[in-house]
């Protein structure tokens, strides 16, 4: 395994972290607001994507904190 | 208008980076150079200085390697002198040894012919004793009691006159 | 904005740009990249061999030096199981040589005691026959009478013998 | 006072069309060209000419460069994998350096700018991950899809979470360029704007012009470390699922 530099590791979350949050947000209502448009399921298919979005970001905001939490462990 | 602003405001940033950020960028650049210079200058001054000492140690090697052979020809030679000495030593002891045993065979030959002529003495003042004893007659004893008288007087005589 | 009004000249930017980044792509992978990985990669190599190789100097220069020193210490037995070796045959042969001369020696006395011995008896058988003559003569010359007849040589004779019996009595 | 992004435009300088395609040479590719010929040159000229074993500026200025995208890749792909995209990695990061810094020289144009420029790179690296990953995993790399562990009835509900956040990456990856350029730019030309309003107070914006520039070019520089090293998470996640 080589070893890893803290710098690379903050920066790759730091700026993770903050877009892909509110993109899986914005990419969950899109995809939504598609679904109410084909199956004209308005406003639920947004909501539901919208809800998606938000626990896709927060999914990946958490991935990010267990493999922090590992290598302070290491 | 604006073109010329931002060019202005360009410029004067390219001015600031080389004054303030150029330097410290070079030096770096110099500093990894110098690194690498001095690791690889390291590493071969670490080679080079081990070949030397195994060079010398080779060199070493041969001498001990002489010396041995030295040491080894030393105890040679040390254990040929010892061995020419003890022949020397083991060839006095014989010839003492025989000298002694000669001197021994001369001393026993000698008491051999003492005894012999003490023997031969003895023998015949024996045998002539017991000869005469048988032989002599009394004209015999006579003539030799008179020739004994004569004998003493004349010794008296001799005496005498002396 | 014109990044997302300008819809005419998108076609061109993602031609443009995808094509120029697979050129960029294909020079510096074709001829930059592997001169530049290989020159990091050659001067990592040669430090570590430069580093491997004093380890393995350094590893023989250990070999060498236990060498000298177990040729040295195999010289100095040598020497000394040489001159050992001389000092133990010296003895031996001096032993050897001391024990055959006087076992020589103790057969040459031996034999000159026998000698001495045979010639004894040679010696004073003669001397008893000389005895009788020397006897006759003696007591002739002492009794101033001739003896020389064979009854006096008998006389002479059992005298002898008489004589000599007593002295191998006592 | 114009307006602060009427320079993202893009003029055409020689028109071509081709079979109903316009592919006219722009300014915005002519400025791109421009920074990939030098980059192009400050690397393979060097390493054309021949390298020394004690480095010259240059060399080292390469080497570092290399050594540092290298050091990335292999940190996040692994080093056996890794080595195989060092050279595309390595390119992904001299192109969007070189188009970042082109476009601070003023008059030029910055390509990354245009969100579909950096969109058109991202959907290629996540087109490049989804083939990486089959290719590598077979029918198996589905199960990005399926976090481990977890209960079988949540399965339904995970999948398109699983795909949102998939897609997030991409169109993160491409905005996250796009925004941070064009921010930078549109700032500078603000205040550039305020700076001509009133030639007697204008110091004081075009003052701040320089530092804005300043960090620009330090952005310029971070957001190529950025969209390379998630590149690099990128691949490496497929790579080595979970």
């Amino acid at each position: 395994m080589t070893k890893k530099s803290g710098l690379r590791q903050g920066m790759q979350i730091a700026f993770r972290l903050g877009t892909e949050l509110t993109v899986a947000t914005i990419i969950g209502g899109l995809m939504g607001y598609a679904v109410d448009n084909l199956f004209e399921t308005k406003p639920w298919g947004l909501i539901v994507g919208v809800i998606f979005g938000v626990v896709a970001g927060c999914l990946g905001v958490y991935r990010v904190a267990m493999k922090m939490n590992i290598e302070e462990e290491d | 208008m604006e073109f010329y602003l931002s060019a202005l405001s360009f410029v004067i940033l390219l001015f600031f980076l080389k004054k303030f950020a150029f330097p410290s960028i070079l030096s770096a650049l110099d500093e990894r150079e110098k690194k690498i210079r001095g690791d690889i200058e390291e590493s071969e001054k670490l080679k080079q200085g081990i070949e030397e000492i195994k060079v010398d140690l080779e060199k070493k090697l041969k001498a001990a390697h002489e010396k041995a052979e030295t040491i080894v020809q030393l105890a040679q030679d040390e254990a040929k002198k010892l061995q020419e000495k003890t022949v020397q030593e083991t060839e006095a002891k014989v010839k003492q040894v025989q000298r002694e045993s000669e001197q021994e065979i001369e001393s026993s030959k000698n008491k051999l012919l003492q005894e012999i002529r003490n023997y031969t003495a003895a023998l015949t003042i024996a045998s002539a004793e017991n000869f005469l004893k048988k032989t002599m007659d009394d004209t015999d004893k006579k003539r030799l009691v008179d020739d004994s008288i004569e004998q003493v007087i004349q010794e008296l005589e001799k005496r005498q006159r002396n | 904005m014109p990044q997302f009004q300008q819809i005419e000249v998108f076609q061109s930017l993602i031609f443009w740009s995808v094509i120029s980044f697979a050129v960029l792509f294909f020079f510096l992978k074709k001829f930059a990249f592997p001169p530049i990985l290989a020159a990091l990669d050659e001067r990592e190599k040669k430090i570590r061999t430069d580093f491997e190789e004093s380890e393995k100097l350094k590893q023989d220069v250990e070999e060498i030096k236990l060498d000298l020193e177990k040729k040295l210490k195999a010289a100095h037995e040598k020497a000394e199981t040489i001159v050992q070796l001389a000092q133990d045959e010296a003895k031996k042969l001096q032993e050897k040589t001391v024990q055959e001369t006087e076992a020589k020696v103790k057969q040459v006395q031996r034999q000159s005691e026998q000698e001495i011995d045979s010639s004894k008896n040679k010696l004073l058988r003669e001397i008893r026959s000389y005895t009788a003559a020397l006897t006759i003569a003696s007591a002739e010359k002492f009794l101033k009478k001739s003896l020389g007849d064979a009854d006096k040589k008998r006389l002479a004779d059992e005298s002898i013998d008489q004589v000599v019996q007593e002295f191998e009595k006592r | 006072m114009g307006n602060p992004l009427h320079h993202f435009e893009v003029h055409n300088v020689i028109p071509i069309h081709i079979g109903g395609l316009d592919l006219s040479i722009s300014n915005a590719v002519i400025a791109m060209w421009v920074g990939l010929a030098l980059i192009g040159s400050m690397f393979v000229l060097p390493a054309k000419r021949g390298l020394s074993l004690i480095p010259s500026r240059l060399q080292n200025v390469l080497e570092i460069a290399l050594e540092f995208i290298r050091g990335m890749v292999y940190e996040f792909i692994g080093e056996e994998e890794g080595k195989k995209y060092v050279p595309f990695i390595a390119s992904l990061f001299l192109f969007v350096l070189a188009c970042n810094l082109i476009g601070m020289i003023p008059g030029s144009y910055t390509i990354t700018c245009q969100i579909v420029v950096t969109g058109v790179f991202a959907l290629g690296i996540f087109i490049m991950t989804l083939v990486i990953g089959f290719s590598k995993h077979g029918l198996h790399f589905l199960g990005i899809l399926v976090p481990p562990g977890i209960p079988k009835v949540l399965i339904p509900l995970m999948i398109p979470i699983e795909i949102i956040s998939m897609v997030a990456r991409p169109v993160s990856l491409s905005v996250r360029l796009f925004a941070n350029m064009t921010a930078g730019h549109t700032i500078l030309a603000v205040l550039f704007g305020l700076a001509m309003s009133s030639v007697m107070i204008g110091w004081l914006p075009f003052g701040f012009t320089i530092a804005i520039n300043g960090l620009e070019i330090a952005i310029a520089f971070i957001q190529a470390y950025i969209f390379t090293i998630l590149t690099c998470v990128y691949i490496g996640d497929v790579i080595n699922l979970h």
